[in-house]
């Protein structure tokens, strides 16, 4: 545990280094990378120790805050986000020394550090924390450090409303929050986070009251739809190795706020369940519908952040489904599911965001449609990002769909099961499943293929070359990641599984049997995945020695009669995806622009771009601000700047507290 | 010599340095002479502060002053306050040095009025005769008129006109309630001296006849709350601030308007002794609280002045205190708190707006861009104070408005409650898109920071801001100690 | 469990397979009064294009090679989970037929990416409209399997072929006519037949699956070839398995059922095609969609039946 | 002699309703000169234990200061600051007599409804003042002069002062000599502002006073 403590200092400490040696380049940069990698490695440790079994008691720091107590532990569910955020967080660093420095001229990058180590401070101290407003506090400043690096690049417009969206998104839950701490205390006199309650004291509605607080408020960080808008504004602005822990990792604390709650609160209602599965559906459908939208590489990751949020959210449903119908294989898949994708999605998530990094190192260009033909340049890149998109569309052989299997199986379990009242969420659920991954599938064709595959379609593109091996190493290391998770499944669960206990209090023995069935049935996909590989590594080697036989000539692609081609005649990815879109025209609302100038002698140059609105924002956010600065505005004749009013105002006050007062008495 | 006497030599010495100033020929001599001369009294000031906090309450001159917790809480931000403007005062006129406007005679008004005001403020603080307490009030009015504009411009004038009056008006319907609150004990006391005396009126609360103690209060809450500038009353507030040069600014938001909300404290234990219920007292605060909050958040959001936007913020957070004190016991900690912070905090964003006006030669923030660029020090502490002031981690303000929040919730407040998180979080949004517009971005026009920015100031800003997120992060326990004390006061 | 005497199922699909294409094509021409070729046809085919030397164009790279790789052997462990009559698949475990369905996905995942590879513009159209009309398929098929789990209680494609026995066809006939009906639909779209596109043209606009090939030559266009066949077996296995209730009691005789099943089927896939033109573009997303609301149909006959 | 306070008040009240309707400048100063006069004689007047010296000075420095000095310091402000002498009302002359008798319709209304408060003295004190106090806001609210205002500034605290001497039988004398220090500081504040005002504006009229807004 100290060790910990050590680590999270560390990363204070050599952040604050960073800051003040700002003026020497290289010296901040090492001081604040190498003190992020120490100190997540010596963080990790005992995050893997609690993970292997080892138990830590908590400690209560002497630490004198107004009615909040600096009291920390280190439970299986901490210890599994802990060891998510160090990982994640330690690679996006190294990442980042070499990212980052691309600004060493116009930027002070000391401070970046500063910031994107109290971050990662943060995101530690909030799950490891067990007293709300210590909660709140590394809550906040967390909000507030990733603000900052959100707003890295301020002298941009775009980056400048980023950053107030996002921390105006984030406040709000954060009001949400507040109120749920200080309620939890009113209710019940505690302020213990974790845990569960005494909720004998805790009436039926203050519950579910209790649970409605805490659902927006960890909502809107996780990026529940509708209260998702501010993530395809933040990710994109961000700095990528920020990016990648944002959506990665830092998204996931409002998981974990979520799954705290339902354990503080005990027993859930089966309309939390149903709630959970329907928010999970329109996040992971809309998500992904909104991300094949897109043309901007970076948006189009964070829309899929929130599909995955979706996803997990599903997961989530299901095992509260399991909690209320006593299912105990639900509670177990349904949970396993959940945590494992939340690992997942860490895992690819940011390896994407990365990889998308260095493809805007090496070229500057985030539009999908000016880039392509990538893969000759940047194969590396090229190869991890192929990884990462399979594994992000739920395809086998990869880790994203060893989560979504698990989750499936509970489903068909709750559907082929006796129970009635599971069937309908559980098809929803199953429902919800394939069309993501279909639709996941269908997005990420597009970017692999308009991104790295094909010919080049702008100079920028053409320019690219490979990035250096400190921004490859990590995305490596994340795509191994994918492999191993995937092909170590059915050993990896028995590691998730206590903590699945703990959150659903289901008792050790039963859970045992369940997960070995499903370690049974997981070490069966994974013998496939093995032959699968196995195969393909066979047939391609049978292919080149065939190939190798005879000789073999390249042309240029077959133009189907067209002599010259060039890469405008390429499929664009909004080609690629109209269909689709124009299938979804409900949601997807596309504006197209269009300048034509007209033809004379000589057609005149004319230009045509489509780009897709979030319709939550053009429909219900904008218009509700609107309507507030309307009713506000109202106020502002009482200032009109005549005195004989203010003073009149001071009359009326006076005698209408007189007359008050005679209708008192 | 005891303690006691330290109360007289404090005002007396105030006084005396309106002579010195007469006999400084320099103008720069003087502007120095500001901050020494309250730093001497700053001096004086922490010896009473430590002899009430060790011995309890202090009499003087026969009763006349009266120094308790409560008032050496208030005593203790005042000189804080006003020591952090006047060391800023110093480098802030260079420019009308320099250009001439800023001569010896203006130099010499302004010294005089700066030490007037602050003896007035501080007699206000520590006197114990009602009477002499709306004396005190009125007087900081009349005096502080002249700091809005130490030499004429239109718009400054305005704004002059406009406090005078409304202020005035404010603080004559005060008087009406302070006799009335006199009235309502002429039955108990002979001498009509020991009707105005707080203390006696105090211990003979429960004797008090209701009906004219609450009428009083009407007409103090009202004419006292002209000077905190609680909505309706409030709007010669923003006029004044915004014209004002940025020290006075900084001492108006900064402790001007917390003096006049300790004069209604004062009442309001007065009036609850005397009916026995704190109902109709905190009804009423928390109604003008509110009021203030609501009014100040659907302002906020149109301005295009950014000290504009600073005063609006101070009648929020003068707001949010008086609906503290309207919450019970754990309000007014919060609301003391509060106090604290606020003033601390307010003081240094004028401070950081003023000099950045200085450099772009305007308030308007629609012509303000970059600020953070153009001078590190000034843009980053106006961020940072702006932060701190709508209540962000790791500042105290959010401490003091989560225990307000808190002390809402544990008096089952719901609707105050809802209105008050609706308010702030409106002030948020609208501040924090000002600031970030102003802050950030690309500055147009190539500027650069003209005059040099003092250690001292440096220093000032670095170490306010690290005591304001220090308290946000960790409470010492001799200040929680020393707030409790003053809330004692409360009940 | 893996049943590794079951090896011979899949032996058999891949002899088998190639067969089909071939009955398919003579029943086509004797129902358009030609003779046909023989319905070896097909092997020898596969054979010459084997032999075929490939020509790769400067665009593409290593992707476009491995993805016909990929996709023949995603469909060859597909296979796997194939019970053939009552000889029990390979492996068989709850959820198979999940990973089946995704395989099948990360095989179309890669025969799109090779297709953009090119940076023909063609390729891309075909590819596009692969993507979007498989989403179709992928969730039709889904709600297929959450019907027969309904009925069955069983979570894997093989028990789910043991089970249905003609008891359960006696009673709920309906509920598994409609299943059987939108899996029919899923065969005809995932091997690309009429009346959804035409496996014999190329050079149409309105092609999707062969045009996505076009730039392929050689082994790799043989691969393809062969699994496109394979992925007719595997459909109709799918299907007959539903529609076909064996009595799992007489063991060789299944087999020849099976057989006999298969070659109807693609005698069925022939008339069709030789009685229907092909679908307008827009209109296959509708016809997909009526498939759509007949699997759900079935669904919730199935969920009021219980 | 109780009727002689009466016939005071009922003075006052009348001097209110002239303030009210008439439209010169120095005419209103005067009138509020004339009203520190006879607000001076109440100490006097209510003096119980007879004419004691405290009483005497007490009204005499009332005498001085509200009947002589701030009237002079007034016209003063008047002859260096303002040309046009006329009042410029908000509301006219008619109509904001007329809301006077409303007014005091109101303060009667009001002091009716306070019976709780035991007037020693005349069940007219409060009604009286509360009338004055609320004429001098009048005052303020509904003149552009800002000279009118300051007079209707020192009618408002004229209202107080009645109210004061007559509710708490004599006010203690330093915090009397306070008070009335603070008016004379404030009228000459105001006196002063004027003057600059007239100077920036050439104009006293603070209806111009409006550019600060929102």
């Amino acid at each position: 545990m100290s060790l910990l403590f050590f680590g999270l200092g560390l990363l204070i400490v050599s952040g604050i280094v960073s800051l003040f040696t700002s003026r020497y380049h290289r010296l901040s940069i090492i001081a604040g990378c190498s003190g992020t990698v120490v100190g997540c490695l010596m963080g990790l440790i005992p995050a893997i120790n609690v993970l292997g079994g080892k138990e830590y008691m908590p400690v209560h720091f002497n630490w004198n805050m107004i009615y909040g107590s600096f009291s920390v532990g280190l439970d299986g569910l901490s210890a599994f986000f802990l060891l998510i955020i160090l990982s994640v967080s330690l690679l996006a660093a190294i990442f980042g020394s070499r990212y980052l420095y691309q600004y060493v001229h116009e930027k002070k990058l000391g401070v970046s550090w500063f910031f994107f180590n109290i971050l990662v401070f943060s995101m530690a101290l909030v799950v490891i924390a067990q007293d709300s407003i210590l909660f709140l506090i590394a809550w906040e400043i967390m909000s507030l450090s990733s603000f900052f690096l959100v707003t890295f690049d301020n002298k941009k417009e775009e980056v400048k409303k980023a950053g107030y969206i996002y921390f105006l998104a984030t406040h709000l839950s954060t009001v949400f929050l507040l109120i749920f701490f200080l309620l939890l205390d009113h209710f019940t006199g505690s302020l213990q986070f974790t845990g569960t309650l005494p909720h004998l004291n805790l009436s039926l509605s203050n519950t579910n009251l209790l649970f409605l607080f805490g659902f927006i408020g960890f909502g809107i960080k996780a990026g529940f739809v509708p209260f998702h808008i501010w993530l395809p504004e933040a990710h994109p602005a961000a700095p990528s190795n920020v990016s990648a822990v944002m959506s990665g990792v830092m998204i996931k604390t409002g998981i974990y706020g979520l799954i705290r709650v339902l354990m503080l609160l005990g027993t859930p209602m089966i309309w939390w369940a149903w709630l959970i599965i329907i928010v999970g559906f329109l996040s992971g459908v809309l998500g992904v519908l909104f991300a094949i939208a897109q043309h901007d590489l970076k948006r189009l990751l964070a829309y899929h952040s929130v599909e995955n949020i979706g996803i997990i959210l599903l997961g989530m449903g299901l095992g509260l489904l399991g909690i209320c119908y006593q299912s105990s294989s639900l509670m177990l898949l349904g949970f396993l599911g959940c945590l494992l994708h939340i690992l997942n999605h860490a895992v690819f998530k940011s390896l994407l965001f990365l990889g998308a990094g260095s493809v805007l190192h090496a070229t500057g260009v985030k539009e999908i449609n000016r880039l392509g033909g990538l893969i000759k340049q940047m194969p590396i890149t090229a190869a991890v990002f192929l990884i990462g998109a399979v594994a992000i569309s739920g395809l086998p052989p990869l880790n994203g769909f060893i989560s979504e299997f698990l989750i499936y199986l509970g489903a068909f379990k709750g559907t082929a099961g006796q129970n009635a009242e599971i069937i309908l969420p559980a098809l929803i659920i199953i429902i919800g499943l394939t069309t993501i991954g279909g639709l996941a599938a269908l997005c990420f064709t597009k970017v692999v293929g308009c991104v790295f595959l094909g010919q080049s379609r702008s100079s920028e593109a053409r320019a690219a070359s490979e990035t250096g091996y400190l921004m490859l190493l990590p995305m490596i290391i994340l795509a191994g990641g994918c492999f191993v998770i995937s092909l170590c499944s059915h050993q990896i669960i028995k590691w998730v599984v206590p903590i699945v206990t703990q959150i659903t209090g289901l008792e050790t023995k039963l859970a045992l049997d369940i997960t070995h069935n499903t370690a049974d049935i997981l070490s069966l996909v994974v013998w496939i995945f093995a032959c699968f590989i196995g195969i393909v590594l066979v047939i391609s080697f049978l292919r080149k020695s065939l190939i190798e036989k005879q000789e073999v000539d390249d042309l240029p692609t077959w133009g189907c009669g067209y002599k010259v081609s060039s890469p405008r005649f390429q499929y664009t990815a909004s080609s690629f995806a109209q269909p689709l879109i124009k299938f979804f025209g409900v949601i997807l609302r596309k504006q197209k622009h269009l300048e034509y100038q007209g033809v004379d002698l000589f057609p005149k140059k004319t230009s045509f771009k489509t780009h897709t609105k979030d319709v939550f924002m053009s429909a219900i956010y904008y218009p509700l601000f609107k309507s507030i600065k309307k009713v506000l505005s109202g106020f502002l004749w009482l200032q009109y700047g005549r005195i004989h009013l203010y003073v009149l105002y001071v009359a009326l006050t006076i005698i209408g507290l007189l007359i008050w007062y005679i209708g008192l008495s | 010599m005891g303690y006691e006497d330290l109360l007289v030599v404090m005002l007396f010495v105030t006084f005396s340095f309106v002579l010195v100033c007469q006999i400084i020929r320099n103008e720069k001599h003087i502007l120095s002479f500001l901050w020494i001369g309250v730093m001497i009294v700053c001096i004086l000031a922490a010896l009473v502060v430590f002899a009430v906090l060790k011995e309890g309450p202090l009499f003087s001159c026969g009763q006349r002053l009266y120094v308790d917790a409560f008032s050496v809480y208030h005593l203790a931000i005042l000189m804080i306050v006003f020591l952090m403007s006047s060391i800023y005062a110093n480098n802030y006129f260079q420019e009308e040095i320099d250009s001439g406007i800023f001569n010896i005679k203006v130099a010499r008004r302004f010294g005089t009025l700066w030490f007037v005001s602050l003896a007035a403020m501080m007699l206000v603080l520590i006197s114990n005769d009602l009477g002499i307490m709306w004396v005190g009030m009125e007087t900081t009015t009349l005096v502080t008129a002249f700091l809005i504009c130490p030499y004429r411009k239109k718009k400054a004038l305005e704004a002059m006109w406009k406090y005078l009056i409304v202020c005035s008006v404010g603080i004559a319907l005060a008087f009406m309630g302070t006799i009335i609150i006199a009235a309502s004990a002429h039955k108990l006391f002979s001498s009509s001296t020991d009707m105005f005396l707080w203390t006696h009126l105090h211990r003979f609360g429960y004797l008090l006849n209701p009906g004219l103690v609450k009428l009083g209060f009407l007409f103090i809450i009202v004419g006292y709350g002209t000077k905190v500038g609680l909505a309706p009353m409030h709007t010669w507030l923003p006029d004044a601030h915004s014209q004002a040069p940025t020290p006075v600014s900084a001492v108006f938001s900064g402790f001007m308007l917390n003096t006049a909300l300790y004069c209604i404290l004062r009442y309001v234990l007065l009036v609850d002794t005397a009916l026995g219920s704190t109902t109709f007292t905190h009804g009423l605060l928390i109604f003008f609280g509110l009021a203030s909050i609501l009014i100040a958040a659907s302002f906020i959001p149109y301005q295009h002045d950014l000290k504009r936007v600073l005063a609006y913020s101070s009648v929020e957070h003068l707001g949010i205190i008086t609906l503290g004190f309207g919450l019970g016991a754990l309000g007014a900690v919060a609301a003391l708190f509060h106090m604290f912070n606020h003033s601390v905090c307010k003081t240094l964003t004028f401070f950081c707006a003023g000099r950045i006006g200085r450099i772009y030669k305007t308030f308007d923030m629609n012509t303000i861009r970059g600020a953070i660029h153009v001078s590190p020090l000034w843009g980053a502490g106006l961020l940072a104070c702006a932060l701190a002031l709508i209540g962000v981690v790791p500042f105290a303000l959010f401490m003091s408005e989560l225990l307000v929040v808190r002390a809402a919730i544990s008096s089952g407040a719901w609707i105050p409650l809802g209105l008050f998180l609706a308010g702030i979080t409106i002030v948020f949004a609208g501040v924090l898109h000002h600031v970030t517009e102003l802050v950030w971005g690309n500055p147009q026009v190539q500027l650069e920071n003209l005059y040099r920015t003092s250690f001292i100031e440096k220093g000032m800003i670095i170490v306010s801001l690290g005591v304001l997120i220090i308290l946000g992060l960790w409470m010492p326990m001799s200040f929680k100690v020393v707030l409790e004390h003053a809330a004692q006061f409360m009940n | 469990m893996i049943h590794w005497y079951s090896i011979f199922s899949l032996v058999s699909a891949m002899i088998c397979a190639p067969f089909l294409k071939g009955v398919i094509a003579r029943t086509k021409a004797i129902l358009s009064g030609r003779m046909g070729a023989s319905v070896f046809q097909p092997y020898f085919d596969l054979w010459r294009i084997f032999q075929k030397k490939s020509v790769y164009s400067k665009t593409t790279s290593w992707i476009f090679k491995t993805g016909p790789v990929i996709y023949f052997v995603t469909i060859l462990i597909a296979l796997f989970f194939l019970p053939l009559g009552n000889l029990p698949a390979i492996l068989q475990f709850q959820g198979d037929f999940i990973v089946l369905i995704y395989l099948l996905g990360l095989g179309r995942f890669f025969m799109v990416i090779a297709a953009l590879d090119t940076g023909s513009s063609f390729e891309g159209m075909g590819a596009s409209r692969e993507v979007f009309f498989a989403f179709f398929a992928e969730i039709i098929l889904f709600l297929c399997f959450i019907t027969l789990s309904l009925l069955t209680k069983v979570l894997s494609l093989a028990e789910i072929h043991f089970i249905l026995s003609d008891g359960l066809w006696l009673n709920t006939g309906v509920v598994l006519f409609l299943v059987v009906v939108a899996l029919f639909v899923v065969f005809l779209i995932e091997n690309s037949r009429i009346p959804f596109d035409d496996p014999n043209t190329h050079l149409e606009l309105t092609m999707i699956h062969e045009v996505m090939i076009l730039d392929h030559s050689g082994p790799e266009l043989g691969l393809i070839l062969y699994a496109s066949q394979l992925k007719v077996w595997i459909f109709g296995l799918i299907l007959l398995g539903i529609a076909v209730p064996f009595d799992p009691q007489v063991g060789v005789f299944n087999v020849v059922v099976v057989m006999a099943g298969m070659i109807l089927l693609s005698l069925i896939v022939g008339v069709i095609e030789s009685v229907t033109a092909r679908l307008k573009l827009f209109k296959i997303s509708q016809f997909l969609i009526g498939a759509m609301t007949i699997s759900m149909l079935a669904l919730i006959l199935a969920l009021g039946g219980r | 002699m109780v009727h002689l306070l009466e016939v005071i008040f009922v003075l006052v009240m009348l001097n209110n309703q002239m303030l009210l309707s008439s439209s010169r400048l120095v005419y209103c100063i005067k009138l509020v000169a004339f009203q520190g006069v006879i607000l001076s004689l109440i100490p006097i007047i209510l003096a119980h234990q007879g004419i004691t010296l405290h009483v005497l000075c007490f009204a005499t420095i009332v005498f001085v200061l509200k009947g002589i000095i701030f009237p002079k310091l007034l016209l003063r402000a008047l002859r260096v600051a303002d040309v046009k002498r006329e009042v410029e009302p908000i509301i006219g002359f008619t109509s904001s007599a007329l809301l006077g008798i409303l007014i005091l319709g109101l303060s009667f209304w009001i002091s009716s409804k306070y019976t709780n408060i035991e007037t020693a003295i005349n069940f007219l004190t409060l009604p009286t003042a509360l009338y004055t106090i609320l004429v001098g806001l009048f005052l303020i609210i509904c003149r552009k002069k800002a000279l009118m205002q300051v007079v209707g500034y020192l009618v408002l605290e004229n209202g107080i002062y009645i109210f004061g001497v007559a509710l708490l039988k004599e006010i203690p004398l330093l915090i009397e000599i306070g008070v009335l220090l603070d008016i004379f500081v404030a009228i000459f504040v105001m006196g002063i502002a004027t003057y600059h005002i007239s100077q920036e504006f050439e104009t006293t009229d603070v209806d111009q006073l409006n550019t600060l807004r929102g």
